[in-house]
């Protein structure tokens, strides 16, 4: 198998584009978050200092090899689920490496980065890391139930797992997407949403007070660098993977951008509106009305 | 002095357990549980430009730690308010001394205290910068012949910005902030560095006001 | 030739002789007894020899002269010279056993010995009925008189009730006889054949019968004989269990043939009914004594049915009757000795035989040959009894055979796995004289020595049955020497016979993956055992064992060589299991559940040729009526194995108890057997019915609920290997769930992930076996950071779990990869999420696991810990290689293991465009996976690598902790309990439902055992009476309730 | 009438005797008691056997002047059960002296001979 | 109450499957084939006169052994059993007996022992026979133990004759094995005439050994079953 360059090229390419989208589309939702609150908030750029800020630090401390590896895990993580998807239908160069496997990739590719950092986290033996894992493996679980539903369902639907072949079936209109031609599933695959982005109401993982923001409590300078950077990446590729699931997938760069930003202010809306679950609270919620959606959603395939 | 009884804390006390194989294991806490070594001075970077581009990145993403001393910390949360709003400084706050790179002292700080302050502080990576608030910690203001609390915050730590009043308000709150940005681009603010190279007068004072030192010299 | 006759006047002729001997002779008159019955020994031993060679021919003696039925006859055919010779021997060696007694007590005992072999000699031989009854009573009286050996109260009114019981039992006897001779006219048995035939001789026959029945002890009018068993002196019990009953029994089948044809099945039932009730209600006796006696009256039960049967065995009856005989005859007889030289009847008192070795190992050999464990004749002879009694359709039978052999395991291994434990406070070293040692060890050579003729009557293919047990016999013989030297000596015997082996198996896949699975497995977990220091006794001979049986299972010749393999497994098993420390118990249930689930199989056996042809991987296709239920008794057998949910509640102490790095082998290596029993029922039986419903729907459930509930409970373990065994069950769960889909997909989902998780399971087992080894604690709360002493182990932990997660790019992927697939296309939604869910609950006890143990704060006591020993290590890298290799290049393994399912299955398989895996839904490179997240990883890692150099390495205290510091490790680790608000949202779903049904059964048991067995009252005249009504009832029954 | 033979009064005895014999054995208390009871049942049991032996009109089989030598068959009682209740008899004895020794004993350990008082050994 | 009428119960239900022999039972009208052959072939084949006898001792022998070994091992059992009660003896001094018995006992004992002795010698030809015999013997025993119930016996005597007399009866029966046709034959010896004393061949030989070990061992039982008596 040689080694197809050029798309390389596009794929590093992409995944600049994506961070830098990723950077200031948290800024931006910052800024909306605040000018609800009456604020005026942070510059929109305010991410992009904050990076360069934590790459500069100038002293480190290290816990040991694994709390070293846990932020390189979650960023493979990110970065690989951004590797495996197709970005912009109809084109071979965007499509990133998705020829290496499908929708199931992708979603199993999510617990890499969230294993990695776990274990790096509690190689600094925080008492708060432990607990802030411990309940977000609980919560996620719960909402991988429903999500995984609403993409089988998907699958179903387009007797494929290739997120190729789901985009593809949805070209032609709005009424052709999933959302529209499958609401419940989309709709469950939405509110497990919430749960993936870890937002209010489901944010009691990072409780930033109760126990200060959780696993990555040790980190900082580079590794906080590099979860950040993660950050961006991951949640605009969750953003797509949503995008390509649910909203038609998109032909070109600006309605991509367009889409995956509508998907992605789902649960900064939500986040905004609603008070913090426990985590008692939230695992039944997510095995009651989502997981319901998603088993309608399945059996109306 | 007469009182000046040695404080011995027993979870730091030598003692000693027996191993899975009924070997006997000495534990010295202090030596194994802690790192020894002592601060470093980080040079700037040579390249200034490098050096300037991010002084200015930390001016701008100044991340407090949020761990209120004494009174004053009454008067920060109003910067997170619609009205002061000090996020649009590129000011947050971090509940991590890990991750912050500001530590303010809000206020009185008494002996107890203090030695939280300077394990957080001391927790925080270089570069770090701390702001006073109040007179308290200028010359201990209203307690400065208090038994319990320090008169000057800057023989204990490096201050890199003093705020007075009694307390100072917000807006006295967010001109020290922005002070200190002036100094961190003027690449003045090298607390950090100082408290490594004074460390033992530091240490000193730290310790001959705070009796119980329970800890190692340096908290990493 | 000796003519028989005279076993009968040498023994008189002692018998009335010992009468002059003085009281100073005492000992002498012993020596004369011992020479009288060698004598008498000697006599049937020689017609024994000379009827086997052929030398002498069966002869009939006629006293004084005259044919019958004109006189008294003897017979001496093959059948009698056995049972004399059996008594003889048994004679003989109870007079050297019994020699401190006998030194002591008068000439009188002497003479009741041997008028009592007399006694029996001549029951075995007579043909007159009148004649049978003098000497039924004269070992009667003879018996009364050897209870009182120890004349302590208990045993003197237990011989009261005997001679009650004797009264009754002869009156009805004679009566009967009298009876008989008035309708007949003579009293030789030979002539009396149609006595039933005549007006009322019926009446006679049923008389006659029901008394010899009442002397066979059968439940429940035998309280007397249960008194007699508990109060008499050990030998005794023996001579009761060991001859006196064969003899009795003996009796039924000379006068079967009087008896109506139509008799025979319900007499044959009174006596497996004994054997169920008797086996029982021994599972509440703790005196080990009455123990014995209720497992001996069982015995009798079983062979009573089998002589009632005889007819119907036809050509089978010799095979069964003298497997369940000798292995009484020489296996209880053993027991009891066994509690002469323990000499106490409570069950801890017993550790005694800890000490000597030899008698240790015959206890257990005399154990397993009463619970019907291969390699001893019992197991054959039940075996070729259920296959006889299913081609009848007996199923009735079969259950109560089955639930009586369920019980006698259950006491037996109960009172083996006590005396395993029950080491502690015995004396050291116990004085056991040469003369009792003596007849043990002679018995325990005879039930080897019968249990290699039966192996050889078998004609097994030798290569997997007899060169495997002779390994384990050698491993027998060599137990003495130090371990590591049987450990290499094992692994050499294992890679040569992989060697010898391979070219046999080489054309078949199957045959070679499971092989290799077993025989690589078995190798690699044995390599730990070189860190074990000492002689390890007993170890390496069931270690062999549970290998070479779980080889047997790959390579049936037969269904028998299957089962056998299957028990075999499960016996060396429970022994590697029972050495741990604490595994009285969770051996125990092992044992239970195992020989449950082979029961199950058993009678699954015997339905097979009924639906499916003989052999059990026929292969069948389309629904055959009634089939279900084979596959269903099957499944059921197999899942117990694999602990599906509801029949798991005895794999976490199992596993988690057995010795640390023996818990691999007996989990990762042992479990897949019932994969591999699985696997083959499914692609051989295809889709199949019960009662109008899809079996395959039902197992899908199981599997769904079993992976669901297996992880759940995990979740809350704070046991390292507890977690990891409940993983196990999850694991399992997953492959049933996976064979049930019936898809090529399926299929090769399962035979995937029982190749993966005997991979990373036995890793993982090791690896804790390692750290339990270096921190001598099984509890995760008390571990953490172990990182900094055992990185190696941590590496291998990790690579395990992220292979058990699933997470690409690791091998584990692939299987969830396929399952996605094979979901959507079966259309399994809703069990399809359940499992998918549970694969992720799995994640929650997997950072458990990984993170209590090595990460997080270090523990005072394990500063000192090193890594794990080189020789555990060494294994657990080799499968990390192996799972290296899987990661990469999934095909190696997929591909041949595609080729393994049959073309019967429907679904799609997976396309392979070089190293692209394709399903018409989705595709997926490892390879393509493994290189972009290698790239990544490095580029990232470098990038922090640069930025992170002057990093300062900090200690374990050196974290934020609110302005505060740590105080201790212990109370700076967050481990236990650590998924508190998941149990609080979902805790509800962990209710021990299985537990609490399978201790409810328990309890049932008990109770309703304790409530039958007060129907032994104790009092002399109850039992009298209930040998009247017994009497009645049976008649009742045989005359179909009519009185007249 | 057909049926009030000698030998029908003789087994009717017999048997009435074994069952009073039993009811003896089965209710009696007393040790002592039931080994007599057993004794009854032992009588009727050989008063059956006995009469069995019996045919309407012949002499016992003992070969003297007034029976010849000849036809013996069908002058002679069937000698048989005579025979066998000879052997019954002497093991009545046997047992019954058996059981008085263990009465005998069991007295001595428990001072009493009430059957309900040797129950050591049960369940 | 309630268990004594399930007993009667019970045994009337016993008793009906008893009743039902009377009912299928009929009196023989002649013998059948076996008793008839050995009221034929007794005289000839046996020589004994009594036809119960040549059944006992001859034709059903080996019965006999039994029985003469059920008496044995029950004696056996008794000695044993006794012998172990080593209950200090009480220095009892009970009641004499009256005089018309000691005296009567003294007259007695040895006609006793003489009509004992005749009724087994001469069991082959009247209604008698060894175990007649020796019961009879054993009352003189008892006869003896009541007149003097603190009479101690010589062991040893009776159980020399016991022993010596069934061992000659086992050897016997050997020589007939070995002599004649079988085990316990008693042919080897001439036949005799016909209801002689000498008649019979070996059977008023072994009559008489049982005789005398009946009689040797149901004395030993009764004088054990008194010694106990006076430990009380």
């Amino acid at each position: 198998m040689s080694i197809d360059w050029i798309k390389l090229l596009f794929t590093l390419l992409g995944l600049f584009i994506v961070l830098n989208y990723g950077l200031l589309q948290y800024g931006l939702i910052r800024r909306i978050t605040a000018r609800i609150g009456k604020r005026i908030g942070m510059p929109v750029y305010q991410p992009y200092i904050d990076l360069v800020k934590n790459y500069a630090m100038r002293s480190q401390i290290t816990h040991g090899v694994m709390f070293y590896l846990g932020p390189v895990f979650r960023l493979v993580g990110g970065v690989g689920i951004f590797m495996f998807m197709p970005l912009i239908y109809g084109s071979y160069y965007w499509s990133n490496y998705s020829f290496a496997g499908d929708v199931i990739l992708i979603m199993y590719f999510m617990f890499f980065g969230m294993l990695g950092m776990a274990l790096g986290a509690s190689e600094g033996g925080h008492p708060y890391s432990f607990i802030g894992i411990s309940r977000g493996l609980s919560q996620f679980t719960t909402v991988e139930v429903p999500f995984t539903l609403a993409v089988i369902a998907v699958a179903v639907q387009h007797h494929s797992f290739s997120l190729t072949e789901i985009v593809a079936g949805q070209q032609g209109g709005i009424m052709h997407w999933n959302i529209m031609t499958n609401p419940f599933a989309g709709i469950a695959a939405m509110l497990a949403f919430l749960g993936m982005m870890m937002a209010s109401p489901f944010n009691v993982v990072q409780a930033p007070q109760e126990i200060p923001i959780g696993p990555p409590t040790e980190y900082h300078g580079t590794y906080l660098g590099l979860l950040q950077t993660n950050r961006a990446i991951l949640y605009v590729s969750e953003s797509i993977l949503m995008v390509n699931l649910f909203f038609g997938g998109a032909t070109n760069w600006v309605e991509l951008i367009v889409k995956s930003f509508c998907v992605f202010f789902w649960p900064v809306f939500v986040g905004l509106v609603f008070p913090r679950f426990r985590i008692d609270q939230s695992i039944p919620w997510f095995l009651k009305i989502p997981l319901i959606l998603s088993i309608i959603g399945i059996f109306m395939v | 002095m007469e009182d000046k009884k040695t404080f011995i804390d027993p979870d730091l006390t030598k003692r000693t357990v027996i191993g899975p194989n009924g070997e006997d294991i000495t534990v010295d806490p202090i030596q194994d549980y802690f790192c020894d070594a002592l601060p470093k001075k980080h040079e700037p970077k040579r390249a200034k430009i490098f050096e300037n581009f991010f002084n200015w990145a930390r001016a701008e993403s100044i991340w407090v730690l949020g761990f209120g001393t004494g009174c004053g910390s009454i008067e920060l949360y109003p910067l997170l308010t619609p009205r002061f709003d000090a996020y649009r400084f590129g000011v947050q706050m971090r509940p991590t001394p890990r991750q912050a790179n500001l530590m303010i002292i809000s206020g009185y700080l008494s002996v107890k205290t203090l030695k939280r302050a300077i394990r957080s502080y001391e927790q925080m990576q270089n570069p770090k910068f701390v702001m006073a608030l109040g007179s308290c910690t200028i010359n201990g203001g209203m307690y400065f012949d208090s038994y319990n609390t320090i008169n000057r915050l800057d023989k204990y730590m490096p201050v890199d910005v003093y705020v007075a009043g009694c307390m100072p308000r917000p807006e006295a709150i967010l001109a020290g902030f922005e002070a200190l940005k002036k100094r961190i681009k003027a690449g003045k603010a090298e607390g950090a560095n100082l408290y490594a190279e004074n460390f033992e007068t530091y240490k000193a004072n730290q310790k001959k006001i705070i009796r119980d030192w329970n800890m190692p010299d340096y908290n990493w | 030739m000796v003519s028989p006759v005279h076993i009968v006047s040498i023994g008189l002729i002692t018998a009335f002789l010992l009468g002059l001997g003085k009281k100073s002779q005492q000992q002498m008159l012993v020596f004369v007894l011992m020479i009288a019955t060698a004598a008498m020994t000697m006599v049937s031993g020689s017609w024994l020899i000379g009827l086997m060679t052929g030398s002498l021919k069966p002869t009939d003696v006629f006293t004084a002269g005259f044919k019958p039925p004109f006189a008294i006859n003897l017979r001496m055919t093959m059948d009698e010279a056995v049972l004399t010779t059996m008594v003889n021997v048994f004679g003989f060696l109870t007079v050297i056993y019994l020699f401190d007694v006998l030194k002591k007590a008068g000439k009188h005992l002497l003479s009741i010995i041997v008028v009592f072999l007399i006694g029996l000699n001549v029951v075995v031989m007579t043909r007159d009925l009148f004649n049978l009854f003098v000497f039924l009573e004269i070992t009667s009286i003879a018996t009364a008189g050897l209870v009182i050996i120890i004349q302590d109260s208990k045993s003197i009114s237990a011989g009261f009730k005997f001679l009650m019981a004797s009264s009754v039992i002869s009156g009805i006897l004679l009566i009967g006889i009298i009876f008989a001779y008035s309708y007949v006219g003579n009293l030789n048995i030979d002539f009396m054949t149609n006595l039933s035939m005549v007006k009322g001789g019926a009446v006679a026959v049923f008389l006659v019968m029901t008394a010899i029945i009442l002397e066979s002890k059968q439940f429940p009018a035998n309280g007397w004989a249960l008194d007699m068993y508990e109060s008499a002196h050990p030998a005794i019990g023996s001579a009761l269990s060991a001859v006196s009953a064969p003899a009795i029994l003996f009796v039924v089948y000379k006068l079967m043939p009087m008896v109506p044809e139509n008799w025979h099945p319900v007499i044959g039932l009174l006596g497996l009914i004994t054997f169920a009730f008797s086996n029982f209600l021994a599972t509440r006796q703790e005196n080990i004594r009455r123990m014995l006696g209720y497992s001996s009256v069982a015995q009798g039960g079983l062979m009573l049915t089998v002589v009632a049967m005889s007819v119907y065995f036809g050509q089978s009856f010799w095979f069964i009757i003298l497997g369940f005989l000798l292995t009484n005859f020489f296996a209880k007889a053993g027991l009891f000795w066994l509690n002469g030289i323990v000499n106490s009847d409570d069950q801890n008192k017993w550790g005694i035989l800890r000490k000597r070795p030899v008698l240790f190992f015959l206890f257990g050999v005399f154990v397993v040959a009463m619970a019907g464990l291969p390699p001893f004749p019992t197991f054959f002879a039940k075996w070729e009894m259920i296959m006889q009694l299913a081609q009848g359709n007996g199923w009735g039978w079969i259950v109560l055979i089955l639930l009586g052999s369920i019980f006698e395991i259950a006491f037996l291994f109960k009172w083996f796995g006590r005396v395993f434990h029950a080491v502690k406070d015995q004396p050291a070293e116990p004085v056991i004289p040469w003369f009792k040692e003596f007849p043990v060890m002679l018995f325990g050579a005879g039930i080897l020595a019968t249990s290699y003729y039966f192996i050889k009557y078998q004609q097994f293919d030798n290569l997997f049955v007899l060169i495997p047990l002779l390994i384990v016999a050698a491993f027998v013989v060599i137990d003495f020497l130090p371990a590591f030297i049987k450990n290499i000596l094992l692994i050499a015997a294992l890679t040569f016979y992989g060697y010898i082996i391979y070219p046999e198996i080489k054309g078949n896949i199957m045959q070679l993956v499971f092989m290799s699975v077993f025989l690589v497995g078995g190798i690699l977990t044995l390599i730990p055992g070189f860190a074990t220091k000492g002689t390890r006794a007993g170890f390496y001979p069931f270690a062999a064992m549970t290998i070479f049986g779980l080889i047997m299972l790959v390579n049936p010749g037969d269904n028998l060589t299957f089962f056998m393999g299957w028990e075999q497994m499960a016996l060396g098993s429970y022994i590697l299991i029972l050495r741990g420390k604490k595994a009285e118990r969770p051996a125990q249930q092992y044992m239970l559940f195992s020989a449950g689930g082979a029961y199950l199989m058993l009678a699954a056996f015997g339905m097979l040729p009924h639906f499916a042809g003989d052999t059990f991987f026929g292969n069948l296709s389309g629904l055959i009526p009634g089939a279900g239920v084979v596959f269903v008794l099957f499944a059921l057998g197999f899942m117990l194995k694999t602990a599906a949910i509801g029949l798991h509640i005895w794999l976490p102490g199992a596993y988690s108890e057995a010795e640390d790095d023996a818990t691999p082998l007996v989990s990762g290596v042992l479990i897949n057997a019932g994969v591999l029993g699985l696997f083959w029922i499914v692609t051989s039986f295809g889709p199949q019915q019960l009662f109008g419903y899809d079996i395959f729907q039902l197992m899908g459930w199981i599997g769904a609920i079993t992976a669901i509930g297996g992880n759940m409970l995990a979740i809350y373990e704070e046991d390292m290997k507890r977690l990891i065994a409940y993983s196990s069950v999850g694991a399992m769960g997953y492959i049933i769930f996976a064979l049930s889909m019936d898809s090529k997909l399926g299929l090769l989902i399962a035979l995937y992930y029982m190749v993966l998780h005997f991979i990373y399971k036995t890793m993982l087992f090791m690896s804790a076996a390692g750290v339990i080894y270096r921190t001598k604690t099984r509890n995760m709360y008390e571990m953490g950071g172990l990182i900094k002493s055992m990185p190696w182990s941590f590496i291998v932990v990790l690579i395990g779990i992220i292979t058990l997660a699933g997470m690409p790019p690791l091998a584990g992927f692939a299987g969830k990869w396929m399952f996605y697939n094979a979901v959507v296309m079966k259309g399994w939604y809703l069990q399809g999420t359940m499992v998918f869910f549970s694969g992720i609950v799995a994640f929650l006890y997997l950072y458990k696991l990984i993170a209590s143990v090595f990460l997080g704060q270090l523990k005072d006591n394990h500063r000192r810990v090193k890594e794990a020993p080189f020789v555990y290590l060494l294994p657990q890298f080799i499968f990390v290689i192996a799972i290296m290799v899987l990661s990469i290049f999934p095909q190696v393994l997929l591909e041949p293991l595609a080729t393994i399912i049959p073309d019967r299955v429907p679904g799609e398989a997976i396309l392979w465009d070089g190293r692209l895996a394709m399903t018409s839904f989705g595709y997926w490179n490892a390879f393509a996976v493994m290189t972009t997240v290698i790239v990544m990883f490095a580029t990232i890692f470098l990038w922090l690598t640069y930025h992170s150099r002057k990093a300062q390495k900090v200690k374990q205290f050196n974290i934020v902790f609110a302005a505060e510091r740590p105080f201790r490790p212990e109370t700076t680790h967050v481990s236990y309990n650590m998924f508190a608000g998941y149990k609080k949202a979902l805790g509800w779903l962990m209710t021990p439902l299985a537990t609490q049904f399978w201790t409810g059964i328990s309890d049932w048991s008990t109770a309703i055992a304790d409530k039958v067995r007060s129907w032994y009252t104790g009092n002399g005249q109850t039992y009298a009476m209930h040998l009247l009504l017994y009497a009645f009832v049976l008649y009742l029954l045989i005359s179909g309730g009519k009185i007249l | 009438m057909e049926y009030l033979t000698l030998q029908n009064i003789g087994l009717v005895t017999g048997f009435m005797l074994m069952l009073i014999g039993l009811y003896g054995a089965l209710t009696q208390k007393n040790i002592l008691r039931i080994i007599v009871a057993f004794t009854i049942f032992d009588a009727g049991l050989n008063l059956v056997i006995v009469a069995l032996s019996y045919i309407k009109g012949r002499v016992a089989p003992i070969i003297d002047q007034t029976t010849g030598v000849t036809n013996l068959s069908e002058k002679f009682v069937d000698p048989i059960p005579q025979a066998l209740v000879l052997t019954s008899i002497v093991i009545g004895v046997g047992v019954t002296g058996v059981m008085l020794t263990f009465a005998l004993r069991m007295f001595k350990t428990r001072h009493s001979l009430d059957i309900n008082d040797f129950k050591q050994t049960k369940w | 109450m309630y268990k004594n009428m399930f007993i009667i119960l019970l045994l009337a239900g016993f008793g009906l499957l008893l009743g039902s022999f009377l009912l299928t039972h009929h009196e023989y009208l002649s013998l059948p084939q076996l008793p008839a052959y050995y009221a034929d072939n007794t005289a000839p084949e046996v020589g004994a006169a009594n036809v119960v006898t040549a059944v006992v001792v001859t034709y059903r022998g080996f019965d006999t052994l039994g029985e003469v070994t059920i008496l044995f091992v029950a004696a056996s059992l008794i000695a044993m059993f006794l012998k172990h009660s080593k209950a200090p003896r009480h220095d009892r001094h009970p009641r004499p007996s009256s005089v018309i018995l000691s005296t009567s006992q003294k007259l007695l004992f040895p006609l006793i022992v003489l009509f004992g002795a005749y009724v087994f010698a001469n069991g082959h030809l009247t209604p008698g026979g060894g175990f007649q015999g020796g019961a009879i013997i054993a009352t003189g025993f008892l006869l003896l133990l009541m007149a003097n119930p603190q009479a101690e016996f010589k062991h040893g005597l009776l159980n020399a004759i016991e022993s010596i007399s069934g061992t000659s009866y086992v050897i016997i029966g050997i020589l007939g094995a070995i002599l004649g046709l079988g085990f316990l034959d008693n042919r080897f010896i001439s036949l005799g005439q016909l209801g002689t004393l000498f008649s019979a061949g070996a059977i008023p030989v072994i009559y008489s050994l049982i005789g005398l070990k009946v009689g040797a061992e149901l004395s030993n039982i009764l004088h054990h079953l008194n010694e106990v008596q006076n430990e009380e």
